[in-house]
């Protein structure tokens, strides 16, 4: 029988993986410092599945990087933790160019099943490296996939997809949400990569986010729902990018508002914006609009709180393009 | 553990003033270093903190005997407040900037990325190895333009598992740079211990295969890091090219305020580290020696720490004060590229 | 008196290189195999300046780069040569975070006055890194400014400009374009970077374009002159990007195109595709149409040619937005 | 240069059936870096090409021993021929592939990224170094699993510049996993001299700061290389950790076709090519050395040279009757991501 508890997002995450690694010995878990457990979702994972399958490796982006890489092309599954998804760049080469394209240049032949975490989001104060979201770089790279879940249900679903899916996938998560609670079913499910989610019904205008501003977005849903019915969709995957779940919900709503808490330009939003007027342009009956990071570095202190989009900041644009 | 040159050629003895000025700042930085500890668990800071703790007698030698245009990686633990301290930095703009002010030494919107390009110490990265790359950019600089300048490249042993550091020692030795690879080896990153990431227990054997001569230092003993570090800046600075310093030091406390205190799987023992902070205390083994060897007399010892206490306090004070930064996102903008 | 001759673009960024090296003895050059000279534009520049000043680096990616980043902020001008733009990416954390965000987020007080040299561009057969473009990643970056001439007079004149700006500027060049020849004066001359160039006026549509593609579109333009009249912008560097300059043109043409050779997805022309959403959308008449890389690897081989935008593709999207 | 063991433990000899193998091998794969050669200048290859020449005895004994499950990652140059022959890959589609043809062992669409996964050998990078990841990866698979697979990880000296290199014998050597570094040092990279490169001649002097044993062998020594690698392969397969195994090799050539043949500012001396080539030729040199030891007759040395150049021949008239591949972008883009 099917129960349903609250737990949080991080030990969604972590049922995620000890179900997968029970599920098959080929799964294997490796970062900076996950024995011990840095964050919540690798915490006492050693304890079940012993040092053979739960490694810390030493600081060496690049070097980790490469083990789940050739232990993938050998066939096993390698699911590998950065810690801060700001510190793949040490491995900009793997990460970007050489995991997602290795399938494809030598002739479509042979899977690279790999995972990799990371977690990332503005408006811990400590700027830079530490708040970097990649899925803006990442989406421009071919041959990864990419995914970032809003809740504990969808952390749990996409984590098990990612791990079972025979392409690299690089799995995000929120810093912000990691003691999130939410219902998360006792019996196994998948959420697929690949598929949006509405989060909240509407039919005046869309919003299209992800991560923490799934709930900036849905606060400013909310705060103007007596006057505007906001539509809320939860990206949950970059790439693949559900644009069918979009255009249905444009079809409705006639507007768009894409909410990006990552770098401005040439990123996530801007592709939205892209696809827009290859594919809805004539659904729209008013220009989309972003609310991004502004494009400057991540600053810390005092500064993040309101560099970030804020649900003040996204109720603005709504507010704007429903004018 | 003794100094124990290998292949180093200078060699320098400190003088009565080296110590004393070395004690000084030894009890000038763990005292900011627990003013910082009162700091974040007050919930003032805005960011991270990595509490120095027993660990910081390398850093105050690093510091101490530099000059002004010598280029420095402080360290990140501590966030580098020995090396700075002693390097002589304002460090009022450095305990703003963590409390995220105006005054702070960049605006307030930096949380830990302290930065005083005018005293050679260029701000640092989040990521742990960023230190090398440019480290070989400062001591190629002094050689391009024929100064004399050192540049002292401080951090930790996790640090030296980056493909970085590799790059460093390589392109420093090749190109004979006047480089100091200041290795402080506590033993563990983050929360795995040492032994579980590197094949070996000493850093520094990794020197050889560059041909960069190493010392071998007990960093728990002030004076020892002080020697190490004038043998080290001398060598640097006659053109010798890089030299490779490993302080091997302890880390008495988790690895950041609210962080594990872990070994991989296993928690680290308590006791042991309440042994080392009972017996291994730098300042405690400095204080004893130099008031042995007449260095010092208790009433200084006292008096240099009523000033410690008294510089920590000020501090605190005027960064409360100081306002929040919090500017517009335009004026942020504004900032993005040099003019 | 100026005189103007015809040079290739590989000399003319010799020159370029040469006089502000003669200019100012902090600019110095580093890189894999330059005093050799494995491209034209630094062929023999250590005969007249040097080993001092011209100088092979071992194939350490990071290390080349943390020289010129920490020699900036020492206070000299250092050019650093990639040769591929691709390697970069083994400097991902170095050339995409650190390079741009040091200036901001250390308080906007110290200046890092380097220069990125690489070259770049599909078409010659080899795939992947050797063909990857970087300006879609780098613009998504906040920070580093990013040029691409696609003459040898613009060439020269964007590189002395790169070498003078007191920022990080990544200056790329394409493979395909090292020998074409041009005119270029004697007398010294500097072209901003921020600024576009309008390479044939017209009425009917905008092209706007880079490098290799300036010429595929000058193409594509010749062949479709008698029915319709093509503008061809020259996007020179796409960040700071000439916004001003590409809305005076469609505001005339109210038709917009976009030629982009690097990945479709989240790139440059992606970024145009939002910003036209943002401030020309009362001035478009069709939706505006990228033509790019597929999103898929750069492959090598025959496949090239035509994966990559071609006159023919182009001419397609430029009747296509017309009808 | 004798073969030099520094702390290798594994000694293995080489049987006469061991020597005929690794000298037809030899044939076969200077007989095919000509063919390339041929091809490359007839303008019928679609990408690069970085000759082999007298260099490809360490390729070929790296390669003669694995079996087929050893992961392989082969030097970039003669984009690996050697080790890939000596392997036992189907080097036709290897040629195919070089020339943009359908039949190609990545169909047509690589260029020069070819690979062999069900011989372990996974492609390649075009970036020098990038080897270095993921052959930490094959060997703690092999670990995982407790096989007894080895890895042979070969690149040249240039690669060892590469802060992944670093990490690599960090990782291999903290883990005991069975990999082999297999260094073909010919003294240059691309158009610059090791000399000005790297501060030391030795790369595998490195090893040490690792605990990594280290053997030095004279690449231009066919029975030396492959004596190397039966050690090696020994020593791995035994559990025993990773081991580095440095070849001093030549390159009497420019860097790639139409390229430059410099030592940074300086061009190579063609005297002293030619005089390598005349006298440090592996093949000459095994020739010699087999027929004196009669384990050739001169005319099995004629015979094994005509199966060579057949051989060739034939892959050459295959892979021009093969149609150049030209797939739709729709059915490439198809080909992105696995099923
Ligand atoms: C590239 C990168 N990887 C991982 C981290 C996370 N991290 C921060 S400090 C640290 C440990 C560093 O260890 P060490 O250099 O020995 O310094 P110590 O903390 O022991 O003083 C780690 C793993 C990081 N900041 N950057
Ligand atoms: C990351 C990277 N940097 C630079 C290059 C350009 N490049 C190709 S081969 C080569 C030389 C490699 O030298 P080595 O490893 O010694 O091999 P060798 O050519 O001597 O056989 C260089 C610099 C590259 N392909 N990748
Ligand atoms: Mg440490
Ligand atoms: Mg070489």
């Amino acid at each position: 029988m099917t129960a349903i508890r609250e737990i949080s997002l991080g030990e969604a995450m972590k049922e995620a993986l000890a179900e997968e690694m029970r599920r098959d010995d080929d799964v294997f878990l490796l970062g900076v410092s996950i024995r011990a457990g840095t964050f919540l979702h690798t915490k006492g994972l050693v304890e079940e599945f012993g040092e053979r399958r739960v490694l810390d490796t030493p600081l060496s982006e690049p070097g980790g990087v490469g083990t789940a890489f050739g232990a993938a092309q050998e066939g096993l599954r390698p699911v590998l933790d950065f810690m801060y998804a700001g510190f793949a760049y040490f491995a900009g080469s793997e990460v970007f160019i050489q995991a997602g394209q290795y399938h494809f240049l030598h002739g479509s032949k042979h899977p690279l099943p790999m995972t990799l975490i990371g977690t990332c989001g503005v408006g811990r104060r400590v700027a830079n490296e530490h708040a970097t979201l990649p899925y803006g770089a990442l989406i421009h790279h071919p041959g990864i996939k990419v995914c970032l879940p809003s809740t504990p249900y969808d952390a749990k679903g996409l984590l098990k997809a990612a791990i079972r899916d025979n392409n690299p996938v690089f799995f995000l998560w929120h810093t912000s949400l990691m003691a999130l609670k939410g219902p998360v079913p006792t019996d196994e499910y998948i959420v697929p990569i690949g598929v949006a989610d509405v989060k909240r019904a509407g039919t005046d205008v869309t919003v299209l986010t992800s991560g923490l501003q799934v709930h900036h977005s849905l606060k400013a849903a909310e705060a103007v729902s007596s006057e505007i019915s906001v539509e809320v969709i939860d990206v949950r995957s970059f790439e693949p990018f559900d644009l069918p779940c979009l255009l249905n919900s444009v079809t409705k709503t006639t507007r768009l508002v894409v909410v990006d808490e990552d770098f401005e330009r040439g990123g996530f939003a801007a592709e939205i914006a892209a696809q827009m007027m290859e594919h809805g342009y004539d659904l729209l009956d008013a220009p989309v609009r972003r609310v991004c990071h502004p494009h400057m570095p991540v600053p810390g202190g005092y500064i993040d709180a309101y560099s970030m989009p804020t649900p003040a900041r996204i109720e603005a644009a709504i507010r704007d393009v429903c004018r | 553990m003794p100094t124990k040159p290998r292949g180093a050629s200078a060699q320098e003895t400190l003088t009565r003033d080296h110590k004393r000025l070395l004690y000084r700042n030894l009890v000038r930085a763990m005292t900011l270093d627990r003013m910082m500890m009162r700091i974040i668990r007050a919930g003032k800071m805005v960011g991270f903190y990595h509490e120095g703790g027993i660990a910081l007698a390398p850093g105050v030698a690093a510091g101490t005997f530099l000059r002004r245009d010598d280029a420095m990686n402080p360290h990140y633990r501590a966030h580098g407040i020995a090396h700075m301290i002693a390097k002589g930095v304002d460090i009022q703009s450095y305990v703003a900037e963590h409390m995220g002010r105006v005054d702070g030494c960049a605006k307030g919107r930096s949380s830990f990325h302290v930065s005083y390009p005018e005293d050679h110490i260029f701000g640092w990265s989040a990521n742990i190895g960023a230190n090398f790359p440019p480290c070989i950019g400062y001591g190629f600089a002094a050689r391009y333009r024929s100064t004399d300048q050192v540049v002292m490249n401080c951090s930790g042993d996790g640090s030296y598992q980056e493909g970085r550091a590799h790059e460093a020692l390589l392109m420093t030795a090749n190109w004979h740079l006047p480089v100091i690879f200041w290795c402080e080896n506590n033993g563990i990153a983050q929360s795995s211990a040492l032994s579980d990431l590197f094949p070996i227990a000493d850093i520094s054997r990794l020197a050889a295969g560059y041909g960069i001569p190493a010392l071998m230092v007990d960093g728990q003993d002030l004076l020892a890091c002080g020697e190490a570090a004038l043998a080290a800046i001398a060598h640097a600075r006659a053109g010798k090219g890089p030299i490779f310093v490993e302080l091997k030091t302890l880390r008495s406390q988790e690895h950041n305020v609210g962080g594990l205190n872990n070994e991989g799987a296993h928690t680290r023992d308590p006791a042991l580290m309440q042994k080392w902070r009972d017996t291994r205390d730098p300042l405690t083994l400095a204080t004893a020696r130099l008031l042995k060897d007449q260095v010092l007399t208790e009433a200084e010892v006292a008096d240099l720490q009523l000033e410690a206490d008294r510089e920590a306090a000020a501090i605190e004070v005027h960064c409360e004060a100081s306002p929040k930064a919090t500017p517009s996102i335009d004026e942020l903008m504004a900032g993005v590229y040099a003019p």
